[in-house]
């Protein structure tokens, strides 16, 4: 079983090797947990992970990134295949005018096409990198298709399809149940996310008789 | 074209550039792969993608927990009841569901049936690209297609199975089921004791694929690579036993690794690891219990707060899913890790300095499936 | 074969011979001018079977048109303008005189000779003949063509050959170039694929 | 030889022509008709026999497949090449803007020429051939040379990479491998003293074997630069469909392909009918061309050598340009010279000693038979990298689960000693 390491004890080993490189982190709970480093000691917060003989994080399994409203924050999922533990690094890259994070090419060549993915769809420019260019969508696409502020972006683009936007009524999905009075994002309040509720769901509950 | 170029200034040594695809016998889907051959030596390559971008994780944002199931099968069509896997076990991390035994076993029964389809079909295609005529192709097909009516009689689809669900699986298993799989598993053995003598130690096919596309260990450690891909490598890392999921920890098999990663190597892991397959959907067929094979669920599942990333060692290699909840009925951010793509990572490498027919024998040892690439 | 025959072979024959001959200069595309060229060897080699020269018409096939116009073929499209036309040059006034020089001493001689006509049985085993005369009478000269085109293979491979310093393209000059690199410890350049072996 | 046939004999139909002839008065005239009736006989037998060998060869290759192969047009899927041909006749033909307008028509006729001519010296019987040369041989070989230019002029006019890449690539095999063909073909002259291809066929039956039990080496050598002349697999590099789609004939369709395709299969199986002719005996089979036609014989034998070609086809995968070029010029071409020497040297013994042919033919069989294997084994030592000479198994980790260090234990448990950093070859 791959360990999750504890941040707090990654942080501790990085604080004394390259100091002002962990800048948060969140304990609360396995898979959950993660380390926030700095963008201008990621380099060598990274390499000493990499080359540390009891972390030895030598294999970039993930690295994506989130867009938290306007924040954007890139992930890396560091594993070591030896010691078999896993961490996960969250750098902040920033808002949306012109975000950075240095690149981890040079580091792990497994971050090449990776950090390109993540340039294309979210516009994070990753400092360093060989060849950043854009991988799915064409130079000159207009935005950046992850981030929530796509639809605001050029490019007239308007949400949903068209008679099944939620202003024009076009819910008609049955939603059984009460009604789930949390908010939820205005991004999936403009498809055809229904506002459900929890239907009753007895499927599987028996070995017999189902759909 | 570029022998004639109509400027005076011409270089008989510029190198001539030639696109394998999006439109090409034996890129595999949508590909293309511009490479500059001097000859027929290799130069420089550089992969063009994104032919078949439909941007799921857009699209997996603004869709339920459960409506996403049927987007992965079309992440990884080659190898959907895996991406189901994946994505099931993943949302299961982040709310916190528990799977019933029953449903585990069948996962793993499924997951593994998938591999050794997927694998059937990479080193047919393989075997292809190294120019045979199809015979190959057409004997792993045979078994494929048995897998893939297994598919259909568990749960009437073939490709997209759409089969996993959040908590368990959509249905039990049909009745007949076990005994057709233990006649696959049965007649399987004789199957790739045929496919051994007609291809392990064939000499053109040592000539076209040893010492090909060659990637040492470290470096394909470095690149990230996972799967057989890594395995040829000779890194004995798979995440059955390395983090084991649905029990894995419980069935008896072993980890098949190459000497030297090339893309005979490749081969020759994803050979032997068809029969690893049979010997762990073996002990499934025998030790698999009853009871419920799903939790109960909400349809319209909101997870509280948090991210998780759970992965599956897919046949292409390690298939995590990264998700992040905002405590919506949609995932806030949905993101697959694609073997596929990140074992493209080295192509030009892999392929530089070797000829035009050694690229193509090296992306089909790749085994790349283009809607995971571009997903 | 009646003389109807002969003489519709033999004018036809030699009609294509010339036309296409004619054609190879006149035509300004490179490539279009070698495949006149190959239809005039295959007047020629009509017109040794016309002779009853069997032998001589299979191997101006075999070596005229199947590796002579081939290594030509060959060599043009390797040859970066070859698609496009000739253009004009300044040698046309020139070149025309002397064309017109050959051709009036030739239709001079052509004129001025007592052609005699020779009947004679048709060899029946031409290949034999050939080959002892060549290993018995004409050994020395058959030697000496075939030291020269030793000399000649030499020469070419000598003269093809570049040397692995100055960038050639060549498989053994990309492993000098570092570019392949089959033999170093792949530690030593991260990530340097190592190519095909092949034998 | 048997007796000049009566007309109505089917053992021999050229007494059909004599007789025809003989109605005919005039000289040149009759020649030009017999030389017609031959060219249409050929012609008549060629046609179907084309149309025939696309459903055997689909059929055949469909069951070494697991397949049915074409199973719908007519009994049996019989008429499936004629639908084909049709299809293919009302298909539109393109043609690249950028092609070159004259040139690109004519590849697919003029292929065809040399497809059709080589028949002229095939001998179907005693006396059933279109042109019994005594240069049959090289002419076999000047035939079968000039369809090069076709295949080249295709690739170079259609100004498409693929085909030019198809074009270089097949003009560069088939200089290559003329010259284990033309070895392999001395080879049998020098043995049998006759450049006629009924001589060679006569003097196997007058020796009562078949050269292929004496030249082993050089029927193989034959096969194997046939394959390549022929762009088939294992050879077919040419128009390799994973590596250059489909090589020359990358920008042809409908007919014009069909052309191509049609000329593949008549080359195939006008050197099937060579093979059968030159190291199978031809017509003759130890008398049995006394009472079954000796044309049906050669066919028979014909369809047997297609048969290997179909195989070798539906099982091996494709050789690597510089291996195909390796193995002629490192292999084929100096084992071709050894066996010309040593038919030279076992033709001078028998004609200078006078021996019993009988007892000396034989020798000289197992003579060859051994420096045939020697030849084999000798190659199959020297050829190959070490990587090639690797294990052809994956190393089981055997509960080992981990990274860099976990793969260096295997490689030492596997190997014994500390294994080179990413190997090489």
């Amino acid at each position: 079983m791959t360990t999750w390491l504890d941040p707090q004890a990654v942080a501790d080993r990085l604080n004394t090797a390259c100091p002002g490189s962990v800048v948060g982190l969140n304990a609360a709970a396995a898979g959950d947990a993660y380390l926030e480093l700095s963008a201008d000691h990621l380099i060598e917060a990274v390499t000493f992970l990499r080359d540390d003989a009891a972390l030895e994080l030598n294999f970039l399994s993930n690295l994506t990134a989130v867009d938290r409203d306007g924040e954007l924050e890139v992930v890396y999922h560091l594993q070591s295949l030896d010691l078999n533990q896993i961490v996960v690094c969250k750098v902040s890259a920033g808002g949306y005018d012109d975000p950075r994070v240095p690149s981890l090419e040079p580091i792990f060549k497994g971050a090449h096409l990776q950090e390109r993915e993540i340039y294309d769809l979210f516009g994070i420019s990753f400092e360093g990198h060989s060849d950043l260019r854009r991988m799915f969508l064409w130079e000159g696409f207009p935005g950046y298709p992850l981030r929530k502020s796509f639809l605001q972006m050029p490019g007239n683009l308007t949400a949903g399809l068209p008679g099944f936007s939620h202003e024009s009524g076009g819910n008609d999905w049955p939603v059984p149940g009460t009604v789930d009075e949390r908010p939820i994002h205005p991004n999936q309040a403009s498809r055809n996310i229904p506002v459900p509720g929890d239907p009753p769901r007895v499927l599987g509950s028996s070995s017999e008789g189902q759909a | 074209m570029t022998l004639s170029p109509t400027d005076t200034e011409f270089d008989p040594r510029e190198p001539i550039t030639v696109n394998l695809g999006p439109q090409h016998p034996s890129t595999h889907g949508v590909f293309r792969l511009k490479i500059q051959i001097d000859g027929e030596i290799v130069r420089d390559a550089e992969m063009i993608i994104g032919y078949l971008h439909r941007s799921m994780e857009k699209l997996a944002e603004e869709r339920t927990y459960t409506q996403n199931i049927p987007f992965t099968d079309r992440i990884d069509y080659l190898a959907a009841m895996s991406n189901n896997l994946a994505y099931c076990l993943s949302v299961e991390k982040l709310a916190g569901v528990e799977v019933p035994p029953r449903a585990q076993f069948i996962r793993v029964l499924f997951a593994e049936l998938q591999r050794i389809a997927s694998h059937a079909m990479a080193n047919g295609t393989f075997i292809n690209d190294c120019g045979a005529w199809h015979t190959p192709l057409f004997h792993m097909f045979r078994e494929r297609e048995k897998v893939l009516d297994l598919f259909e009689m568990t749960c009437g689809a073939r490709l997209t199975t759409n089969y996993m669900r959040i908590g368990g699986v959509a249905f039990d298993l049909p009745e007949g089921l076990l005994p057709a799989v233990r006649t696959f598993l049965d007649e399987m053995p004789g199957h790739i004791e045929d496919y051994e003598s007609m291809l392990i130690g064939n000499e053109i096919l040592v000539a076209r694929a040893r010492g090909v596309g060659q990637i040492s260990a470290e470096d394909a450690v470095n690149a990230s690579f996972s799967g057989p891909v890594l395995r040829g490598s000779g890194v004995p890392f798979d995440l059955r036993k390395a983090d084991p999921y649905c029990g894995y920890e419980n069935f008896d098999f072993d980890i098949p690794v190459g000497r030297q990663g090339d893309c005979y190597d490749r081969f020759l892991v994803r050979m032997a690891e068809v029969k690893e397959s049979i010997r762990i959907l073996n002990q499934v067929v025998d030790n698999i219990p009853d009871g419920p094979w799903l939790t109960d669920v909400p349809l319209h599942l909101r997870p509280d707060p948090g991210e998780a990333y759970a992965r599956v060692e897919s046949p292409r290699g390690e298939l995590g899913f990264y998700l992040v909840s905002d405590g919506g009925p949609a995932p806030f951010r949905f993101h697959c890790r694609p073997p596929s793509l990140i074992n493209l990572t080295a192509l030009k490498e892999m392929t530089l300095g070797g000829s035009l027919a050694d690229a193509i024998v090296t992306l089909g040892s790749l085994d790349i499936v283009v809607g995971e690439i571009d997903r | 074969m009646s003389d109807v025959g002969f003489h519709l072979a033999f004018w036809s024959l030699s009609a294509i011979t010339i036309g296409a001959a004619l054609m190879v200069v006149v035509s300004r595309n490179l490539i279009h001018a070698v495949v006149f060229l190959i239809l005039s060897f295959i007047g020629v080699a009509g017109l040794y079977l016309t002779l009853s020269a069997e032998f001589i018409a299979v191997v101006q096939i075999l070596i005229y048109v199947g590796a002579i116009a081939v290594l030509m073929l060959f060599a043009i499209m390797l040859t970066p303008r070859a698609g496009r036309d000739n253009s004009e040059t300044g040698m046309r006034l020139p070149a025309l005189v002397l064309m017109g020089l050959i051709i009036a001493a030739g239709t001079f001689i052509g004129l001025e000779t007592d052609w005699g006509s020779m009947r004679g049985e048709a060899i029946d085993n031409q290949a034999r003949i050939i080959g002892e005369s060549l290993i018995n009478e004409f050994v020395l000269p058959f030697e000496v063509a075939a030291v020269l085109l030793t000399a000649a293979l030499v020469g070419a491979i000598a003269l093809a050959r570049e040397d692995p310093e100055d960038g050639s393209l060549h498989y053994a000059s990309l492993l000098e170039e570092g570019l392949i690199s089959p033999d170093e410890p792949s530690d030593a350049a991260p990530l340097s694929g190592t190519p095909g072996g092949g034998d | 030889m048997i007796p000049l046939a009566k007309w109505y004999d089917l053992r021999d139909l050229s007494g059909l022509s004599e007789e025809i002839t003989g109605w005919i008065g005039a000289d040149w005239l009759a020649s030009l008709v017999s030389g017609l009736l031959g060219a249409l006989g050929v012609l008549a037998v060629v046609g179907p026999t084309l149309l025939i060998l696309i459903w055997v060869e689909r059929k055949v290759i469909a069951r070494f497949q697991q397949r049915y192969g074409p199973n719908r047009v007519g009994p049996k899927g019989l008429v499936q090449p004629v639908a084909d041909a049709l299809k293919l006749v009302l298909k539109e033909e393109l043609r690249p803007r950028a092609a070159d307008k004259y040139l690109f028509l004519l590849p697919p006729v003029l292929i065809f020429l040399p497809a059709l001519l080589i028949w002229g010296v095939v001998p179907f019987g005693p006396n059933m051939q279109v042109a019994d040369l005594n240069v049959g041989v090289l002419y076999l070989l000047a035939v079968s040379s000039t369809g090069v230019i076709a295949i080249f002029i295709a690739g170079w006019s259609s100004n498409n990479k693929y085909a030019l890449f198809g074009a270089m690539r097949v003009v560069a095999m088939s200089i290559s491998y003329e010259v284990p063909m033309v070895l392999a073909l001395l080879t049998v002259v020098f043995f049998t003293g006759t450049m006629s291809l009924n001589g060679i066929v006569e003097w196997q039956q007058s020796e009562d074997l078949f050269l292929v039990l004496m030249l082993p080496m050089t029927a193989f050598m034959f096969f194997f630069s046939a394959t390549a002349e022929l762009n088939r697999t294992p050879l077919d590099i040419s128009e390799a469909e994973s590596e250059i789609v489909a090589g020359y004939h990358t920008e042809y369709s409908g007919m014009r392909f069909g052309l191509f395709y049609a000329v593949e299969l008549l080359n195939t199986l006008a050197i099937s009918a060579f093979i059968a002719t030159f190291f199978l005996g031809g017509w003759w089979l130890w008398g049995l061309d006394e009472w079954v036609p000796p044309w049906i014989i050669l066919l028979a034998k014909t369809g047997g050598v297609y048969f290997i070609f179909i195989w070798t086809r539906g099982t091996l995968p494709r050789l690597r340009i510089d291996q195909m070029m390796h193995f002629c010029w490192k292999f084929l071409v100096p084992v071709g010279l050894v066996f010309l020497v040593a038919a030279a040297v076992e033709r001078t013994l028998l004609l200078e000693n006078n021996w019993d042919a009988s007892i000396a033919l034989p020798v000289f069989g197992i003579i060859n038979a051994g420096l045939t294997v020697v030849a084999v084994v000798t190659w199959a030592k020297l050829s190959g990298t070490e990587s090639q000479k690797l294990p052809s198994n994956a190393i089981m980790a055997r509960g080992r689960v981990g990274g860099l260090r976990a793969a260096q234990a295997i490689r030492v448990d596997e190997l014994g000693a500390e294994p080179v950093a990413g190997g090489g070859d």
